[in-house]
């Protein structure tokens, strides 16, 4: 399917749930209303048409006035990809986990939740992955200051 | 033994000395020798080890150290393992901790008292020899085990019951392939069994009957296990343990298990050398030359190495297996295997 | 866990310095004996922020550090960023720029697969592979030495182009290579593949069915393991990889289920030969043209965003970048095959042996800088 | 360190004693296979076919931090890994040495500017004995740095510091 048929297939489903779109070669987007971000990604991947049974990439963006969560699904079956969007509020960013839906989910989810500090409600590990446990900041936000030293080791 | 005593009394006053001296004399002497004897094999198993893998994978190994091909490689590694910091673990138990390395060692020294090297070089021929040297041998299992257990140490502890399961099970095929050897000579003696096989090639016990052909096949392997080489050695396996049971071994005492390892491996080829491949007797039948033209030590070194070569061979080309393959192996392979070849061996005395 | 015999559980931490951990995993192991009753990874202990990096670096400037991702593979990791930043930038790069990235992919992929066949014969026990492995290894990475002055990270791919043209004269060693390097791959096989124990200790552990496969999003030769053919260099051609003729090897479980450490093993094998393949179909086509001609004066792509995915050796790597029309990146994103790979771990080892784990662990073939990135 | 240092004052004896204790340890340097990152492949690129490491009786690669000699930190040291660095060398045996090859594990190398997550050079947790330059150091580099380490050990002596 092309991006122009899945983003119809998205539209007439959800409707103005589906708020914003973007098709062009290199990256077709939908933006989705977080509060259904868990049933749209139930729909693509359960969809006979769609069929997008693999989660390629889970994570943040933070644009200074809000946090994108962006989501890049394919399908084995159809080979065809697509990009799901929420953006969440910077201050307190919350959004259902889609770890049900696809497993590698917990991991991505615990990555963003590591570097962007989004809270995935729902999430049966959230945990940092990456950084220590008693690091503290979210690194990948844009106004994120370097700490000084972390156990005595200067950084 | 005897010659060592028939040598110390062309040294003068000896006769001199109190009676308890001179009785202890010779065996000390003997131990001695021994021991540097053992500590020399084993160092130069290590180097050999060594420049054998090197050259099976395209490299050269040692070439340095010493000159000529990095002969004093081992030399070197031995001094410095004697000097490096001797650490014993503040939570480890000490006693047992400290006296595990020796309990492996003294063993594989001490089986080597019933080897004979040639017609008269042998310390001591012990009319019960193979048992003693099974006796004996299996006392390495316990050092093995303290040292698991003693390090505190979750990787020791689980080389040491790998090790502890592994070298019980392997016992006991080992033991029955080493029974048709016995039920043809008819004596335990090592000399015995050699003095059985002089004569030329066609009369070792490898090529006497096919019971003892695959006997040997099963003693070899069985060895392999119970000294822990490839593919047997699950209780150090490196990419799993670490280093299993040694794990928390530093300098000396990690010296002691690495002297033990070569010289099990040289123990054992000995052991095969003198069961099954004529141990000092001569390779060439008696009816083209009569007599022995090299002296039996050279003859039985060279059988010995050659079968240490191949366990070099297959420790660096085989992978190893899994616990539970390993004691598959040994007790639905091995022992029925080996019970019918005692089977066989007797029939065939009998008949 | 199950309570009722927790007290028989021991927890065991493999890694951070393990010898098979391929780096600097960590795996909590809680084991019943020698049976491990859950494997935990933790991992992190190699995180080199490098999307942090790319924020705040210029666009080229950023391929050294995609080269440090997965070292054993750095050509491959390079050209999949590389390729991203072109295609927001709308470049077209000629003929000849596509077959010489082809190649270098192509012989890095050899040269990976032959770490990852040669250290899993290390983490069971058997060493002489593994140096016979790196010895080969060696001649490949001669080629990129003489071709761009390093042997193991490269920056050889540039966007709208690449560093250097092909010296005199390479194509031709690297076919000889290749007549010298194909039987070899039978020498291996024998000396490991086909080797009884060997079978025996991988044919049916760490089995991942394929819906699991899918699931964790598990990619590249994992994910053919399991027996789904899909292979991005087939399915979503870039570089014009549907001009070449090869095969997409899958998992045939010949010695126990599909999905075993065995087919995911042996489909590396079979690349290796496909990718030989392929070398030789890209050098017999190789165009003339001039490698610089397409390279921008400066790199400054438009606003907008892009998803660029290529098939590098340990699985599907994927760059999303989003741009502000500066010269340096807004944000890099990166799908990495290890990352996924590694997520399902707990899965798919439950209720194996130690001695499993690592052969487990060895069979997915993960290099840890890439897992965290 | 070992077992002998600081007991003795420097005479002729002690200066053949060095000489032993020097050529054992510098002849025998065991390293601990322990591999970072990018460097940890040309660490294995040098034991293997074509550098050989063993040539210098520094093949023995031991898992064990208690029976190595020498630890090559090859590559990136993180915050994370850095606290487990200096557990490792705490496991080591004296006599130890570092060798610290690679940019990263140098002073951050390429990670230096924005590594928020990376320790600015090893010897901020441990002591180092040889730098090894490069990104990554090619094999012979390594192979330099051994040799270097080799003099190193062989201007040691066991007899006690003077006080001056």
């Amino acid at each position: 399917m092309t991006p122009r048929e899945i983003e119809a297939l998205l539209k007439e489903r959800f409707g103005d749930r589906i708020p914003e779109s973007r098709l062009d070669g290199l990256c077709s987007w939908s933006l989705v209303d977080p509060a259904a971000i868990l049933e749209v990604a139930r729909f693509v991947h359960d969809d006979e048409k769609l069929k997008m049974d693999h989660l390629e990439l889970l994570g943040g963006v933070d644009y200074k006035d809000r946090i994108e969560v962006v989501y890049v699904v394919n399908s084995l079956t159809y080979h065809h990809r697509y990009t799901l969007k929420c953006r969440l509020p910077r201050d307190n960013p919350r959004i259902r986990t889609v770890e049900s839906v696809w497993k590698v989910a917990n991991w991505h989810e615990r990555e963003a939740y590591d570097m962007f500090g989004i809270i995935f409600e729902g999430h049966s590990d959230l945990r940092r992955i990456l950084c220590p446990d008693d690091w503290e900041g979210y690194p990948l936000r844009k106004d994120y200051t370097f700490p000084g030293k972390y156990h005595d080791m200067p950084v | 033994m005897e010659s060592i005593r028939d040598l110390l009394e062309l040294i003068p006053y000896t006769t001199a000395l109190p009676v308890w001296v001179q009785a202890i004399l010779p065996p000390a002497v003997s131990a001695v020798i021994l021991f540097l004897f053992v500590a020399v094999l084993a160092m130069f198993a290590i180097w050999l080890e060594r420049k054998v893998a090197a050259h099976m994978q395209d490299r050269l190994g040692p070439m340095y150290v010493g000159g000529w091909h990095g002969w004093a490689q081992s030399i070197a590694d031995t001094i410095k393992l004697l000097l490096k910091e001797d650490i014993v673990p503040a939570a480890a138990d000490k006693a047992l901790f400290k006296a595990a390395p020796a309990i492996v060692f003294i063993p594989s020294f001490a089986a080597f008292v019933v080897l004979p090297f040639g017609i008269s070089s042998i310390v001591a021929d012990l009319n019960i020899g193979v048992l003693y040297l099974f006796a004996v041998a299996s006392l390495t299992v316990v050092g093995i085990l303290m040292a698991g257990w003693a390090s505190n140490n979750k990787y020791s502890l689980f080389g040491g019951m790998r090790s502890a399961a592994q070298i019980v099970s392997y016992e006991i095929p080992a033991a029955l392939s080493v029974m048709p050897v016995i039920i043809i000579v008819g004596s335990l003696s090592m000399q015995q069994i050699v003095r059985a096989q002089t004569g030329g090639i066609q009369n070792w016990f490898v090529f006497r009957n096919p019971f003892t052909f695959l006997a040997f096949f099963l003693y070899f392997i069985c060895s392999l296990a119970e000294v822990n080489r490839t593919p047997f050695d699950i209780p150090e396996a490196e990419s799993e343990l670490v280093a299993g049971y040694h794990t928390e071994y530093s300098g000396m005492r990690f010296a002691f298990f690495f002297l033990a390892e070569y010289s099990n491996m040289f123990l054992v080829a000995g052991i095969a050398t003198t069961l099954f491949l004529g141990g000092w007797s001569q390779v060439l039948p008696a009816q083209w030359v009569p007599k022995q033209l090299i002296p039996g030590p050279i003859l039985f070194f060279l059988k010995a190495l050659s079968l240490v070569f191949v366990q070099i061979w297959l420790r660096w080309t085989l992978p190893r297996l899994r616990v539970d393959q390993l004691m598959y192996l040994c007790w639905k392979v091995m022992l029925p295997l080996a019970l019918v070849l005692v089977l066989g061996a007797g029939l065939l005395a009998v008949w | 866990m199950n309570l009722d015999y927790s007290g028989d559980i021991m927890t065991l931490n493999m890694g951070p310095q393990h010898p098979s951990m391929h780096g600097v995993l960590r795996l909590e192991l809680k084991t019943d004996g020698e049976v491990v009753v859950e494997a935990i990874p933790h991992i992190g202990y190699l995180h080199r922020c490098f999307e942090k990096h790319a924020e705040n670096i210029e666009y080229p400037g950023v391929v050294p550090f995609t080269d440090r991702m997965d070292y054993v593979a750095a050509m491959n990791m390079e050209l999949g960023y590389v390729l991203a930043v072109e295609k927001l930038m709308g470049i077209q790069v000629n003929d000849r720029v596509r077959y010489i990235r082809i190649i270098m992919a192509e012989l890095n992929r050899i040269a990976s697969h032959l770490v990852a066949a040669g250290t899993y014969g290390l983490d069971l026990g058997s060493w002489t592979p593994f140096l016979h492995c790196f010895r080969d290894r060696e001649k490949i990475l001669d080629f990129f030495e003489e071709t761009c002055g390093a042997r193991l990270l490269y920056n050889y791919n540039w966007i709208g182009g690449l560093m250097f043209d092909l010296p005199e004269g390479l194509e031709r060693r690297i076919i000889e290579f290749l007549d010298y390097f194909e039987p070899l791959v039978e020498d291996l096989n024998r000396l490991l593949s086909y080797n009884y124990i060997f079978i025996k200790r991988t044919a049916s552990v760490g089995i991942i069915p394929p819906e699991v496969a899918v699931s964790y999003g598990i990619t590249g030769p994992n994910l053919r393991g399991s027996g789904i053919k899909f292979d991005v260099r087939r399915n979503e051609p870039y570089l014009g990889y549907e001009e070449f003729d090869f095969e997409v090897p899958v998992g045939k479980g010949e010695f126990g289920p599909v999905g075993s450490c065995y087919d995911r093993y042996m489909v590396r094998i079979w690349e290796v030969l496909q990718s030989c393949r392929i070398i030789r179909q890209a050098i017999a086509k190789l165009p003339p043209g001039d490698v610089h001609a397409t390279i921008p004066k400066r790199v400054k792509p438009p606003v907008g965003e892009v998803y660029m995915r290529t098939e590098c050796p340990r699985g599907e790597l994927g760059y999303y970048i989003v741009s502000d029309g500066t010269s340096k990146p807004y944000r890099v994103k990166v799908k990495s095959p290890c990352f996924t790979v590694m997520s399902g771990f707990r899965e798919y080892s439950r209720g194996a042996m130690i001695a499993d784990i690592v052969a487990i662990v060895g069979s997915v073939d993960i290099v840890l800088v890439e897992l965290d990135r | 360190m070992g077992v002998l240092e600081g007991k003795f004052e420097d005479n002729v004896l002690v200066t053949s004693l060095d000489w032993v204790f020097n050529w054992a340890r510098s002849s025998s340097p065991w390293p601990l296979s322990f591999g970072l990152a990018c460097c940890a492949i040309e660490m294995m690129a040098t034991g293997a076919s074509r550098f050989d490491l063993d040539r210098f009786g520094a093949g023995a690669y031991r898992a064990t931090p208690r029976q190595a000699d020498i630890m090559i930190v090859a590559g990136t040291v993180t915050l994370k890994m850095g606290i487990r660095i200096r557990r490792l060398y705490e496991q080591m045996a004296d006599p130890k040495y570092v060798i610290s090859m690679g940019s990263c594990s140098n002073n951050g190398g390429p990670y230096w500017k924005y590594g928020y997550h990376v320790l600015k050079g090893v010897d901020e947790v441990i002591p180092v004995d040889v730098y090894v330059p490069g990104c990554p150091p090619r094999p012979e580099s390594l192979l330099e740095g051994l040799i270097q380490l080799k003099d190193k050990i062989r201007r040691q002596t066991i007899a006690r510091k003077s006080e001056a």
